[in-house]
Order: C-alpha cells, then sequence, then structure tokens
C-alpha cells in the first residue's frame, strides 16, 4: 500500500519555482530521506504535504485518498505528523505540557472549556509514554525555557510520536546537535515500530543515510535522483549537485 | 416689577439680619459648600475652565461669604463625559455633602445625572443647555440661569427675519442635541415670520474640515452656525477662507461667537453678528465688577460660561436670602433658587420661569475690529426673554422637544 | 508547592475583604467606587482572554460594552422587563462579537488591532447617528434596576453586592477557562498559530470561540455599566474606552487573573477617586503608566511578584549568612 | 458644478497635509513595528510649538521647521531612553505611547489652556485663487506644495542615500539587516526622531487652517491610522497615495453622504483590511 503518493506537484512564490513538478512515493513503512542542497525545497515540499502551503497544482495522496485540498489541521487527524527545521515549540510551558498540546490537537477534548488539562490522565499519561520514548520523561516537568536544544530538538520529536502518526515527516532532525545527541536520536528513530511511515529530510547526508531505504534527492525543486542508498550515492548528479562539478 | 425689588429687599434685610446675628450663631454654622461640576482635563476643558474662574471671581468678590454665610467650593473634574459626570456627581453629593451644584458643562453631562439629584434631593444649577430638562422633564431641583440651547436661537430668527430681511437662510451646526435644538428654535421663528430654511447641514462633532460642508452652500441670504468649544474657530476660519464670508453674512449663536472666544478669532470673524445671553459690554455694576475681577485674576474677557457661574453664585446668595437661616435643607433651597429674582447681574434682570429657566435678557451683537482687538457691540437687547419665546406654553410643550427632525424642516432644497 | 499555603490564605482575606466592604466603609460614595472597580474589572478579564491568552489585541471592545448596554437600555426603555432586557443584550453582544470576529479574525497582530478599531469605531458612528433609535449623544435613561429574589438594587450597598457576585463568577469562569484544555488550545494559538495548525487544531474556530466568550463577559460589564449608572450614551462606545480597558488589562499584567483587576483598580481610583485630589491626574496616570512599563515591563502583577520573589530570596539569603555569621 | 471642483480641489489640500501627519507614521510602523499611539500627540504638540513660535514673531517657516527640530529631538529621547528597552514588545509599546500621549495631553492644556489657537494665515500665503467661479485659498495650495517636496525629499533620501539603503533593509528585514552590519539601533532613533518631526511640522503647516485645541491628537491618530492601513506599512508612495485616496474620500464622502459621515472613513478601512490586510500598497508580513 502506497502511504504518500505526490503527482506533478508544483508551488511558485512570486516568479520562483520552490517545487517543480515533484513525483514521490513512499510505501507504507517505509523509511525515506530527502536530501539536498540548501534552497532545494525540502521543507516547502513538507508543507506541501502538512498543507501549510497549497500547491499550485499536483495532488497529493495518503494512503490512497486525495488530501491536495485538505485543510493542514485535518490531515493531522489523519495520521500525519511532523516536527519543524526551526525548533517551534511553546516556549512558555514545559516539557510535558508541549507534548499534551500535542495529543490534545486529535483529541474531542480540545474543545472543553472545563477541566483541568495537566490532570487529564489519559492525555497526560500519553505524554509521559512519548517522552519516555524519547528518554525525556524524567525532566517532564521542566519549563521549556530551561532545556537543551538537544532536548528541544527531542521534544520536537516526542510530539510528533504522542500523536501516533501514520506518516512522519521529520525535517532535519540532528540539526545542530553533538555527536552524542545524534546517536541518541538515531537510536530513538530506529525504535519507531513499522507501522509509521517515515520521511525524512537531511542536509547532511552521513547522518541519515543508513536510516533509510530508499533516498530522493532534491535540487531547485525538482526530483534528481531517486533510488537506494548506493544508487544515488554513486549517481554522478548528486555528486554534481553536492559538489558542484 | 414692583414685586421683583421687594423680594429682594426682603433678601437683603435677611442678609444684613444674617450679618447682625451674634457672632457665636454664625460661628457655629457648617460652611455652605458648593460643589462645582466642571471638565478640568480633554477637549472640553476650556468651557470647564472658565467656569471655574467664572464662580472663584464671585466667590473672591464676596470675600468667601455669601449672605453670611461661609463658603466651601469643591471643584470636581468630570472629565467631559456622562459616566463621569455621574461619579462625580456622587462624590459631591454623598461624599462631600454639598448643599448645591452648579454646573456641568456639557447637555450629555448633565441628562446624565437629573433623576440622581432629584433621586439625592440636591438643587443644581446648570449652564447646559437641555432644553427638555426645564421643559417636559422639568426637575424641581434644577435651574438654569443661562439659556435653553434655543433661546437665544429664536432671537437671532427674529432678528434676521425682521431687521436683517433676510428670506433665505442655510443652517449648520455640529450633529448633536446642541445642534439640533438651536437651529430648531432659528428655524422655527425665522419660518414663523415668512423665511426659509433651505438647508440644514450637520457635520460631526469631530470635523478636521469644515470644507465639504461648506462648499454645499450656495443661494442663500444668510448661514446661522451654532458651533461649540473649539470647532466655530475652525469653522469660520474656513468659511472665510473659501470667500462664502464675502458673499454671505454669518450669523452665529452665543457658543460660537462667545466673548471668550474672541481672543482665538481672527479677521475671519468681522461682521458676524450673534445672538447672546450674556455681553461683557453689559453696563450694569455687577458686570463691571466681574469683567474687571476677571480681567485682573486671568486676564482674560470673560465669556458666557464665566458669567454663568458668576450668575450662578448670585443666585445661591439670593436663596440663602430667602431662606434666612435655614439653608441646609436642599429642599427648600431649591424651592428657594426657583423663587430668586435678581435686578443686577452681569447679564442684566434674572428670573426664573416655573420649570426652573431663566427669563432674562438676549443680545444680538455684531463682531467689530476695535483697537486692533475684536469686540462684540450689542446691537439690539431682547429683554426679558422667556424659553419659549412668543409662543403660548402649553402649545410648546404640547409639541415634541426640538430635535433634527422638530419642526420638520419643510422649505429644504 | 509551598507557596499553596499563602496564596489560599491571601485569596480567603481578598474574599472576607471584599465581602465585608460596605461593613467598614460607611459611605456609600466609595462603595459605588468599589463597584465601578468590580464592573471594569469584568471588563478588563474579558478583554484579558483575547490580549492575554490569544494574543489578540482588540481595540474594539468598548463597542461590544456599548452594544449590550444600549440594547438592554432600548429595551427597558421599551417597557420590557429585566430578564427579557438583559438576555437580549447579551444575545445581541454575542451576535456583534461574532461579526466582529469573523471580520477581524482574518488577520492577527497589528492589522486585527486595527480592524477592531475601526469596527468600534462604526458602531460609535452608529449609536450617535442613529439619534431616532438611539437618542444621539442625549444617552437613555434607564429608570431602575433590577430586583434579584426580591431584594432591591438601589442602594449602593445592595448593587456592589450584585456587582461583586458577577465579578466573582467571572472571575471563576476566567480561572476555569485558563486551565482548561480549551484555555490550553488557546494559549497555544498565541504562542505558534501554524503549528497548532499541524497538530490538528482549528486555530481559527478557537479565536472565534474566544472572542465569543469574550465579548459574553464584555456584554456582561455593558450591563452592570449601564446599570450602575442607570444612563448610556455613545461617549462610552468611544476608543478611548477600548484604549483604557486594553490601557487596564496591559499595566496590570495580561496573561494572569489579578492583572486586569488590579489595572481596572488604578485605572478607576485615579480617575474618580484621585481626580478629586490632583488637578492633573490625567497626567499623572499617564506617568504611572510609563512607570510600570519602564520597570516592569510585563505588568504590575507578574512585576511586583517577580520582586516579591528576589526580595524574599535575598532576605533569606541574607538571613542565612547573617546565621553563618554568628 | 463649483461644489465639486471646490470639493475635489480640497481633497488634494486635506492630502498633503494628510501625508505630512502620516509619512513619519508609516516608516516608525513600517520599519521599527511600533504602533506609534501618540503621533496625533507629536502632530498636536508641534502645532503648539508652532503657536509659541509665532508669538515670539519668528517667520511662519521657520517656526515650522524650529517646531519639527524640537519635535524630533523629544522623539529621539522618547525612543532611545524608552522605547528602546522594549523593542518587539507590541503590547507594553502601546500602554507606552499612550501613557505618554495622556502626559503630552495634559502638558499641553497646562500649558496652552483649553482655549483653541489658531495662527494666522503667512502672509505671503494669504487671500485665494479664483478660477471660473472656483475660489480657493493659496494656503492650502501651499500645503500640498510643501507635501509634494516633502515626498520627493523622502523619496530621495529612502532610495538614493546611504542612510535610505539602511531603511530599506531594515524595513524588508531587521534581523538579516543587523547580520550585514547595519546599525539597527541608531538607526531606529533616526527614524523615530524623524517621524516625529514630520508629524510637528505637519502640526504647524496645518494650525491655520485646523486650529490647535485640546483634542486635536486624538482627531489626528485615527486619521494617520487609516492612511497607513489604506496606503500599507512601511511604504511611502501608499502613504502618499493614501493620504490623497482619503483626502477625496473624506471630501465626496462628507458632502454625499452625510448620514455616514462617521463612518465614511471607517468602512474602507475594514474593507481594505479584510480583503487586503498588508494595504494597497503593502507587502504581505510573515
Amino acid at each position: 500500500m502506497t502511504a504518500l503518493a505526490i503527482n506533478a506537484l508544483c508551488k511558485s512564490f512570486g516568479g520562483l519555482r520552490v517545487t517543480s513538478n515533484v513525483n514521490l512515493s513512499v510505501e507504507a513503512g517505509e523509511r525515506r530521506l530527502i536530501i539536498g542542497p540548501n534552497g532545494a525545497g525540502k521543507t516547502t515540499l513538507f508543507n506541501l504535504i502538512t498543507g501549510e502551503l497549497s500547491p499550485d497544482s499536483g495532488s497529493i495522496e495518503l494512503f490512497g485518498s486525495d488530501i491536495t485540498k485538505l485543510a493542514s489541521r485535518k490531515r493531522a487527524h489523519l495520521g500525519v505528523a511532523r516536527t519543524y527545521q526551526i525548533i517551534t515549540l511553546f516556549a512558555g510551558e514545559t516539557i510535558l505540557h508541549n507534548v499534551s498540546l500535542a495529543l490534545l490537537g486529535l483529541s474531542p477534548l480540545r474543545w472543553s472549556f472545563f477541566g483541568n488539562l495537566d490532570r487529564q490522565h489519559h492525555i497526560v499519561e500519553s505524554a509521559r509514554e512519548a517522552l519516555a520514548h524519547v528518554g525525556l520523561e524524567t525532566i517532564a516537568a521542566r519549563p521549556l525555557a530551561q532545556t537543551s536544544y538537544g532536548e528541544r530538538r527531542r521534544v520536537e520529536i516526542a510530539m510528533a510520536l504522542a500523536q501516533k502518526p501514520k506518516l512522519l515527516l521529520l525535517d532535519e532532525p540532528f540539526a545542530g546537535l553533538s555527536i552524542d545527541e545524534r546517536r541518541d536520536v538515531q537510536q530513538l528513530l530506529k525504535r519507531i515500530p513499522r507501522e509509521v511511515s517515515i520521511v525524512m529530510i537531511e542536509h547532511n547526508m552521513d547522518v541519515a543515510l543508513d536510516f533509510a531505504e530508499k533516498v530522493t534527492l532534491l535540487h531547485f525543486g525538482e526530483v534528481i535522483v531517486e533510488g537506494t542508498r548506493s544508487d544515488v550515492v554513486n549517481d554522478p548528479r548528486t555528486r554534481e549537485v553536492y559538489l558542484g562539478h | 416689577m414692583k414685586v421683583q425689588r421687594r423680594t429682594v429687599l426682603k433678601g437683603l434685610l435677611a442678609a444684613s439680619a444674617a450679618v447682625a446675628a451674634p457672632p457665636f450663631l454664625r460661628a457655629q454654622a457648617a460652611p455652605f459648600k458648593i460643589g462645582l461640576l466642571t471638565v478640568k482635563t480633554g477637549p472640553l476643558a476650556q468651557g470647564g475652565n472658565q467656569m471655574e474662574q467664572g464662580i472663584l471671581t464671585f466667590l473672591t468678590e464676596k470675600n468667601k461669604t455669601l449672605a453670611g454665610r461661609a463658603i466651601e467650593l469643591i471643584v470636581a473634574d468630570t472629565g467631559g463625559n456622562p459616566a463621569g459626570a455621574k461619579t462625580k456627581a456622587s462624590e459631591l453629593i454623598e461624599r462631600d455633602k454639598v448643599n448645591v451644584i452648579l454646573g456641568p458643562l456639557a447637555a450629555f453631562e448633565l441628562l446624565a445625572i437629573t433623576d440622581y439629584v432629584r433621586d439625592n434631593a440636591t438643587p443644581l444649577i446648570s449652564i447646559a443647555a437641555a432644553e427638555d430638562v426645564t421643559q417636559r422633564k422639568a426637575n424641581p431641583f434644577v435651574i438654569r440661569p443661562s439659556a435653553t440651547s434655543a433661546q437665544c436661537c429664536h432671537a437671532m430668527g427674529d432678528f434676521a427675519s425682521k431687521e436683517l430681511k433676510f428670506k433665505r437662510a442655510a443652517t449648520i451646526s455640529e450633529d448633536f442635541a446642541f445642534g439640533y435644538e438651536q437651529m430648531a428654535g432659528f428655524q422655527r421663528v425665522f419660518e414663523d415670520n415668512g423665511g426659509k430654511v433651505v438647508k440644514k447641514l450637520w457635520p460631526p462633532f469631530v470635523t478636521p474640515d469644515y470644507t465639504p460642508y461648506i462648499a454645499q452652500i450656495s443661494n442663500v441670504d444668510c448661514v446661522f452656525n451654532g458651533f461649540a468649544g473649539s470647532n466655530p474657530v475652525k469653522f469660520m476660519r474656513a468659511y472665510a477662507d473659501l470667500g462664502v464670508k464675502d458673499k454671505i453674512p454669518l450669523l452665529a449663536g452665543w457658543t460660537a461667537m462667545d466673548d471668550a472666544l474672541l481672543k482665538s478669532l481672527g479677521d475671519e470673524a468681522v461682521g458676524v453678528i450673534s445672538a447672546a445671553w450674556y455681553s461683557s459690554e453689559a453696563n450694569t455694576p455687577s458686570n463691571k465688577r466681574f469683567v474687571e475681577g476677571m480681567q485682573k485674576a486671568y486676564g482674560v474677557l470673560p465669556g458666557g460660561y464665566s458669567a454663568g457661574m458668576y450668575v450662578a453664585g448670585q443666585c445661591v446668595e439670593a436663596a440663602i436670602q430667602i431662606l434666612g437661616g435655614k439653608a441646609d435643607d436642599r429642599k427648600a433651597l431649591a424651592e428657594a433658587l426657583h423663587k430668586v429674582s435678581l435686578t443686577d447681574t452681569p447679564r442684566g434682570p434674572v428670573k426664573f420661569d416655573q420649570y426652573g429657566n431663566v427669563v432674562g435678557d438676549v443680545f444680538i451683537r455684531k463682531c467689530e475690529k476695535k483697537d486692533g482687538k475684536l469686540v462684540n457691540t450689542v446691537i439690539k437687547t431682547y429683554p426679558n426673554v422667556s424659553q419659549f419665546w412668543s409662543y403660548d406654553e402649553k402649545a410648546f410643550l404640547g409639541n415634541p422637544v426640538y430635535s433634527r427632525d422638530y419642526p420638520p424642516a419643510k422649505n429644504l432644497e | 508547592m509551598s507557596a499553596r499555603g499563602p496564596r489560599f490564605f491571601a485569596i480567603g482575606v481578598a474574599i472576607a475583604i471584599l465581602l465585608t466592604l460596605p461593613l467598614w466603609i460607611a459611605n456609600s460614595y466609595y462603595v459605588n467606587i468599589a463597584s465601578q472597580i468590580l464592573l471594569w474589572a469584568v471588563a478588563a478579564l474579558a478583554l484579558n482572554v483575547l490580549v492575554g491568552y490569544g494574543g489578540l489585541v482588540s481595540l474594539g471592545h468598548a463597542a461590544l460594552f456599548g452594544a449590550a448596554g444600549y440594547t438592554a437600555a432600548l429595551l427597558l426603555k421599551a417597557g420590557h422587563g429585566h430578564l427579557v432586557a438583559d438576555l437580549a443584550a447579551i444575545g445581541f453582544t454575542l451576535f456583534v462579537s461574532a461579526i466582529f470576529a469573523i471580520l477581524s479574525l482574518r488577520s492577527t497582530g497589528i492589522a486585527f488591532l486595527m480592524i477592531t478599531l475601526a469596527l468600534g469605531q462604526i458602531l460609535w458612528g452608529i449609536a450617535y447617528r442613529w439619534v431616532s433609535l438611539t437618542q444621539g449623544d442625549n444617552g437613555v435613561n434607564v429608570t431602575t434596576r433590577p430586583r434579584f429574589f426580591g431584594i432591591s438594587l438601589a442602594t449602593a450597598d445592595a448593587f456592589y453586592y450584585a456587582v461583586l457576585i458577577v465579578f466573582a463568577l467571572a472571575v471563576i469562569s476566567m480561572a476555569i477557562f485558563v486551565r482548561s484544555p480549551f484555555g490550553a488550545s488557546l494559549r497555544g494559538t498565541r504562542d505558534q498559530a501554524r503549528r497548532m495548525n499541524a497538530l490538528g487544531y482549528n486555530v481559527w474556530l478557537i479565536r472565534f470561540l474566544a472572542f465569543l466568550f469574550s465579548g459574553f463577559w464584555t456584554g456582561i460589564a455593558g450591563l452592570l455599566f449601564v446599570y450602575y449608572n442607570q444612563f448610556i450614551s455613545p461617549q462610552v462606545m468611544a476608543l478611548q474606552t477600548s484604549a483604557e480597558i486594553l490601557l487596564m488589562v496591559i499595566s496590570g499584567g495580561t496573561a494572569t487573573l489579578l492583572g486586569p483587576i488590579a489595572g481596572a483598580a488604578i485605572v478607576v481610583v485615579m480617575k474618580n477617586v484621585a481626580s478629586a485630589y490632583i488637578e492633573r491626574w490625567n497626567l499623572v496616570l499617564g506617568v504611572i503608566f510609563v512607570l510600570i512599563i519602564s520597570f516592569m515591563p510585563d505588568g504590575l502583577i507578574p512585576g511586583t511578584a517577580r520582586i516579591w520573589r528576589s526580595g524574599w530570596q535575598t532576605l533569606r539569603a541574607r538571613a542565612a549568612r547573617g546565621v553563618r555569621v554568628s | 458644478m463649483s461644489l465639486w471642483l471646490t470639493l475635489a480641489v480640497n481633497s488634494i489640500a486635506l492630502g498633503g497635509l494628510l501625508f505630512l501627519l502620516s509619512a513619519g507614521f508609516s516608516l516608525i510602523f513600517g520599519l521599527m513595528r511600533i504602533p506609534n499611539l501618540m503621533h496625533g500627540s507629536f502632530f498636536m504638540l508641534g502645532a503648539y510649538f508652532g503657536v509659541s513660535f509665532l508669538q515670539q514673531g519668528v517667520n511662519f517657516w521657520l517656526a515650522a521647521l524650529l517646531s519639527g527640530v524640537a519635535m524630533a529631538l523629544i522623539g529621539g529621547l522618547i525612543e532611545r531612553f524608552l522605547l528602546k528597552r522594549l523593542s518587539g514588545q507590541e503590547l507594553p509599546q502601546v500602554l507606552l505611547t499612550l501613557g505618554l500621549s495622556f502626559i503630552i495631553a495634559d502638558l499641553c492644556l497646562m500649558i496652552w489652556t483649553g482655549d483653541p489657537w489658531q495662527p494666522a494665515t503667512p502672509p505671503q500665503l494669504r487671500g485665494a485663487v479664483q478660477v471660473a467661479g472656483l475660489f480657493f485659498p493659496i494656503y492650502r495650495l501651499a500645503i500640498v506644495a510643501v507635501a509634494v517636496v516633502v515626498a520627493l525629499a523622502l523619496w530621495l533620501m529612502i532610495d538614493w542615500t546611504r542612510l535610505g539603503a539602511k531603511i530599506r533593509a531594515g524595513v524588508d528585514d531587521a534581523p538579516i539587516a543587523r547580520m550585514v552590519g547595519i546599525h539597527v539601533s541608531k538607526l531606529f532613533t533616526l527614524i523615530f526622531a524623524l517621524g516625529a518631526g514630520l508629524a510637528a511640522f505637519g502640526g504647524v503647516m496645518g494650525a491655520p487652517y485646523l486650529s490647535v485645541y485640546p483634542g486635536l491628537d486624538a482627531e489626528m491618530l485615527p486619521l494617520a491610522l487609516i492612511v497607513v492601513i489604506l496606503g500599507g506599512t512601511g511604504s511611502l508612495v501608499g502613504a502618499f497615495v493614501g493620504s490623497f485616496v482619503i483626502g477625496f474620500l473624506y471630501n465626496f464622502g462628507q458632502a454625499m453622504f452625510p448620514d455616514l459621515a462617521y463612518v465614511i472613513l471607517f468602512l474602507p478601512m475594514v474593507l481594505v483590511l479584510v480583503l487586503r490586510p498588508q494595504g494597497l500598497f503593502g507587502k504581505v508580513m510573515s
């Protein structure tokens, strides 16, 4: 079954084409890596998939149903979750509250005027579970302002995981991390069950290559190469894009 | 006339009795408290400050003693809005327990507190012009020594039609009740005398530029304006700048050409004819004292806002005299205030009708430049003008209150 | 966690003071001032829902305030009962709030502020100009206050208690709202609207409902205002009133429960009480705002709390040192 | 016929004055993102300064310039010592500017009393142009000329000078401007001073026809807001076009739809904001 199917997707800002006739197909349970230099249109592609941007043309299907015109929040309810390259968290809240918010977003409880969010046991428990998954359960009550950069990256991932997504989009989850932290995150990603299909953007090929079965190389909004790890690495076009010759 | 003089005499006797009373009796009486509701902040502070100056001038002249009673003046700043007027009225009545309130300045402030002063039985002497407060909704605790909105405008309508022989008029005034009532009074008398009001313009209270309105005026013999506050300054300059003044004479209500405003005006005001219930030129003894006192203390030529408060002070004095020693009963004071009749005030003789509104002179003035200064020279005096003009009181009150739509403007073009 | 004890104590004292206020303030004038503080506090709390928790700065709330007041005043004048008038007033305010929200929630930030300002001015203009309905600047008088369970609210004390009950309900509903999942959602849309969307929240609808909630309490405050003054006129709908409510919220501290209440107290006391002693009270009020913002940019309540805490810590540190020395 | 012509000419005249009022507001708003709610106060205080200079016998144009300079100084000080610390914090900025506007309003009341002041029109510009039955005061046309000169000067400054380049960079993206070494902090002080000075200059220019009185500040602020909203923030062209659009809307609206007099400016403002929140000439703000 195809988890994500993108057909002839286009998007321009002003005169600039940032997504140019992109076709992409990700199987259920697959791990896909999207690489490309800065400005290749990787994050824009994510924004199109999550609905934070709407495409000029083309279509996006999620598990066979067309979601091209669907509002961003509805895609979340269909099982799309993502992390952000530039950390986008609720700075004034605790780690636990951040993850709880992610859970609340999919719960009908979010409309409730009554009750105390911090006392909604099933939400708080699930949030703790997600935090345990990323190794942050011991500091769950810590305000976000007192956490390190690496911890925030993991909170990002915990928020996405907490939503029990079918399709998880990771936008440079290793950016800015130390070597130890990278290893932690690598471990953590490996533990994600196979029901979840994952698409990961990474600027730095070395960190992420062994994560993915298939790799897509994006450049100036176009898919340049697609294939297995070795296919892409060995393709002369990859070298051209990355090394500039 | 005789009756008047007798009351005054009686008052004087009472006053001398108070003065002659043994000192310990006088010392025992707590000061008589006058509360002044005025505006000292915001856009209406101009008139508000003048009100305060007027009553202070009077009290200074009287050495803060009226009819033998020591006076305490408590000044409250309403900020120029109804809610503020209500709160400040309650401060004066409930906290300071004043014997009488002078003010407030604006009609919308007065309307917010008339029920309240009646419920709390506190006499109020206002110079705000709202017609109905002394007409269909007359309030036994309120008297008005200045004029209703239309009181002077009736006279202006008469003068414009009979003496100036104008046939066609346009009116322009701020789009609020004071403006409606002024224009209605002018229109009624002007049209009853055979004239026609062919255009009525209502710019909002806040109008940065009057040109769009002035540009609509043409083919009339005169324009009557009823602006107030700082608006007349702006309006008359535009009226002159646009060249209309040379073609169409400008008439004005009292607020638009108030004597206190003259220092803010320039050549554009020369020739404007206005109707007012006070003229700083008036040749009465008290007016001379008043104008002198104002010049001395503040260096200004007084206008209606100050004069109104000076007269209000005189009314308080006369009422205390009428009551002899029993001025602390507020209900009796209110009744006495209605009975006050004065022969010498800065505005001329003053008495009140049964609704508490003044019956007094109205002056028609023409603005002239003398020795480089603007003056409003009185060219005609209408004596003893009532708020009902020459109309039958019952019939007058049987009609709706003056408004934008009443009397209906049938001659608009 | 140990802060709970003193906190409950402080709340208890506050409740006791509020409940017994008319007993030890003998003068009805000051009781009335207390009523005014409470009724403006309700308005400030209502605006705080949008400004503090929603990050949406409205300068049009005076229009909602006035919409409720006018509806009630006009229906009462037409001879309807208090219940009908009040329910209709709240209904109409919610309707106006919904229209405001639909038009203004197309944007956020300054544009939101400007739309609400413009909409507020339009409503003010209608109140001023539609003389045949509103009597223009002459305003509308309300001759009676309602009775509650046979108790007349005509006296200052009775009215104070009525306002106190409403105020307490407002505070409780705000406290519940802030902790509730919906409150958390609203704060989320303030901090990271886009992320909230991607997390599955309907950001627009959350803001819309928050606007209605804010409008509801603003309407209640408007009703209290019209019953307090027994009079309403267009001045209360002017931009200045909107700005004043906003100043109460910001000066006291946005997104706090106590802040808007403190802000309301400052503004009401300066306008009505201090003005009797200080002729240039407007200037002093301005200076107070500038001082608050210079020394406590987050507002009076959070600022004081911060100073209190740090002062407490220095004291304790000093005490600890003192022990060591001796 | 002559009515429409008068209205049209007056629209342009009012537009000129509005531009003087709002050009500075637009720069401050666009570059610094400060909702400067005391801009009307700058206009009023400037006009009062002008009144005082004129009473000392100072030449009208000199009075306008001096008042502008004085206000620029005050504005610069306010920015440097009060606003600077609040950069990026919209709500505290609102509170501060409103608080200062209270202070300015009350100070003006203390110093210049509540009486309205209306300086005489400068002698060279008295009188009126009379063409085909149309009678129009020269002074108002002079305001348009001054506005055009100021607009040109600002345009030259912004498009052709180093300072202008910095301003443009700052409007487009403050963080990046900072990265490339533009001293944004000094730039902000300068812009704020410039905006304050321009408003004060406009206040003096407007005084002979608007007059000066307490409450002028609150009348002018919404006008500045409307112009900038309509034109788009930070866009000088927007402020220029917006001023004249508002000039026309105001004149023809007041004359043709007297019943809408109160809302004639706010209805279009809502319309523009709902349909095009960035204004006619503004860029989309993220």
